[in-house]
């Protein structure tokens, strides 16, 4: 009975947890809005009664010229936005095998770095639930991510095999790595990768230390896979 | 006529940039200083005393908290709030702390002039659609 | 032991409904910005290449219309931005008690809708912690956008009593109501509620049926808003 109290109370501290880490990513979404498409949008409204643009007297030269200006902030905010809600939005993995989920996951990425990335892949071991699909799907698209923003995409790998009934998923680099003993708390990315593998009942662990480039792993076990 | 002075204060400088462009297109302004935190707002006023400080709210140490040092520096200081934040907190505190103009970003460049003209000549203003609220 | 194994599958459920629910919100924003801000945006830059901004020999007043329907285009993607970066980015509630959270939210609900919605409200019961008032804030935001949207604003009341050591706050309308056992499945926001407020150890519930009007209720035990 006590037993069962304090199982109680760990699994609310940990939906609590995940309630917190979801409202601080939240509140970066909109950080990131602000600080991006809203500034350019502002820019290319301030811009558009430029006098080059309304004053009939104006050169062709500083007209073609504001023009463009004004057409460049539109499109980097058009672009902004279509990552901030590229991010967000999944790609459909219902009726997707996990292969193909990763293949999609690694061919985002290169896409949108312009960098590359080895994939090594096993057959799909098994029809696997969506919300197990989503978690790779995130898990792939985070740690590539760090791997090309603090890793300086050297060497990065993507492997998926099975191991005694698990289906594991690991990204690596060979960047500089880092001490995770030192890092920072505002940091999101690592904490809900863990959050969201273990809600599942799986197993999260990263493996980096100063110099010696960093690898993340996911483990599920196939019947958790399978249902969860 | 004398040009009026600005001080343009805003952490992205794009937006700045544009800022400066549009006013001086538009003849009648002179840019006398430009940063990206409240600090440099409050070292800009010292040393340039602008008849007008431009200010963005959300930016590094900055924003509604920088408007009283400011004032207790240079107590008749007009300062307009240059910003994306219609909320009313917003409005409220940096009313209330002294500023003399709040103005929401999106606006084009001449009603910015025009903003700017009238806080310059004692009046106080504020983006209509925010003002109606109040 | 049999029992704690059923608890724990209970609790991953749970976690694994919350994590669900999570990544539908998210998809959403995603679809939202999509949908609206990037239509916008494209349509604005479209125009802006349009012949009479072009084109030497416009007439100044085709030029005058076109810079003005540009700017309108830009008005509405920065104010659909400004709104979804707004439910999106709590206020600071950190240092603001119970009362003063439940004003916040109704001014803003007030604001941006152009609604009036009363608010009873008692005494601070005592310092509350942070997640415990952003639960609280995203549930009268939530339940009176419902109110709004769904039961046409009428008679929208926000109600904060004590009862036999909980804080109990109501939210309610005297619209249309309705029947929960045909809620939409892609419905997240009442589903999202009492995820939240359950995380918490708090109860959540609601009361409507078709011309009855509506009133979502959620209750916290006093030392549970003190800790959670
Ligand atoms: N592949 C990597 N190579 C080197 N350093 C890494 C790598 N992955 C993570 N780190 C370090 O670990 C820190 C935490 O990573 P985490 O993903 O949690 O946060 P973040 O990437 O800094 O921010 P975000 O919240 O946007 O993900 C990073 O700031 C970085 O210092
Ligand atoms: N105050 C209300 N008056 C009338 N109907 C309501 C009210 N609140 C909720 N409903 C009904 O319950 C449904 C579910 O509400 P819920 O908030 O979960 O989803 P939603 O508002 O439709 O979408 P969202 O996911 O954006 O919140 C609504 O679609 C509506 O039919
Ligand atoms: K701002
Ligand atoms: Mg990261
Ligand atoms: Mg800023
Ligand atoms: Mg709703």
């Amino acid at each position: 009975l006590a037993q069962n109290k304090a199982l109680h109370e760990r699994v609310q501290r940990a939906s609590r947890r995940a309630a917190a880490l979801n409202e601080s990513y939240l509140r970066r979404i909109g950080a990131d809005l602000h600080d991006g498409p809203a500034q350019l949008i502002a820019l290319a409204s301030l811009r558009l009664e430029s006098t080059a643009l309304t004053d009939a007297a104006r050169s062709d030269d500083n007209h073609a010229r504001d023009v463009s200006a004004i057409k460049s902030c539109l499109d980097e905010a058009m672009s902004e936005i279509r990552s901030i809600s590229s991010g967000l939005v999944l790609p459909d993995i219902e009726s997707a095998e996990l292969p193909e989920v990763l293949a999609r996951a690694v061919r985002a990425h290169e896409q949108r770095t312009g960098s590359k990335v080895r994939l090594i892949s096993s057959p799909a071991p098994l029809p696997m639930s969506s919300s197990a699909k989503i978690c790779v799907f995130r898990f792939v698209q985070e740690a590539l991510n760090n791997g090309y923003r603090h890793g300086g995409g050297v060497r990065q790998c993507v492997r998926h095999t099975h191991e005694n009934g698990n289906v594991v998923i690991e990204v690596s680099d060979d960047g500089p790595g880092f001490d995770a003993n030192f890092v920072r708390p505002e940091s999101l990315g690592l904490a809900g990768l863990r959050e969201r593998v273990e809600s599942l009942g799986g197993r999260f662990s990263v493996k980096s230390s100063p110099g010696k480039g960093t690898r993340v792993r996911m483990s599920l076990a196939m019947e958790e896979a399978e249902q969860a | 006529m004398e040009p009026i002075t600005i001080a343009v204060i805003d952490d992205h400088p794009l937006f700045r940039e544009g800022v400066t462009r549009s006013l001086l297109e538009i003849g009648g302004f002179q840019i006398v200083g430009e940063g990206g935190t409240g600090e440099d707002a409050l070292r800009i006023v010292q040393q340039k005393r602008p008849d007008i400080l431009l200010m963005d709210i959300s930016m590094p140490c900055g924003g509604t908290s920088a408007i009283r040092p400011i004032l207790e520096m240079v107590p008749d200081q007009k300062i307009i709030m240059l910003t994306v934040s219609e909320a009313s907190d917003d409005v409220t505190r940096a009313l209330s702390s002294g500023a003399k103009g709040y103005v929401l970003k999106g606006v084009g460049s001449r009603a910015l002039a025009e903003a700017i003209r009238t806080v310059a000549s004692g009046e106080s203003y504020v983006t209509p659609t925010l003002s109606a609220r109040l």
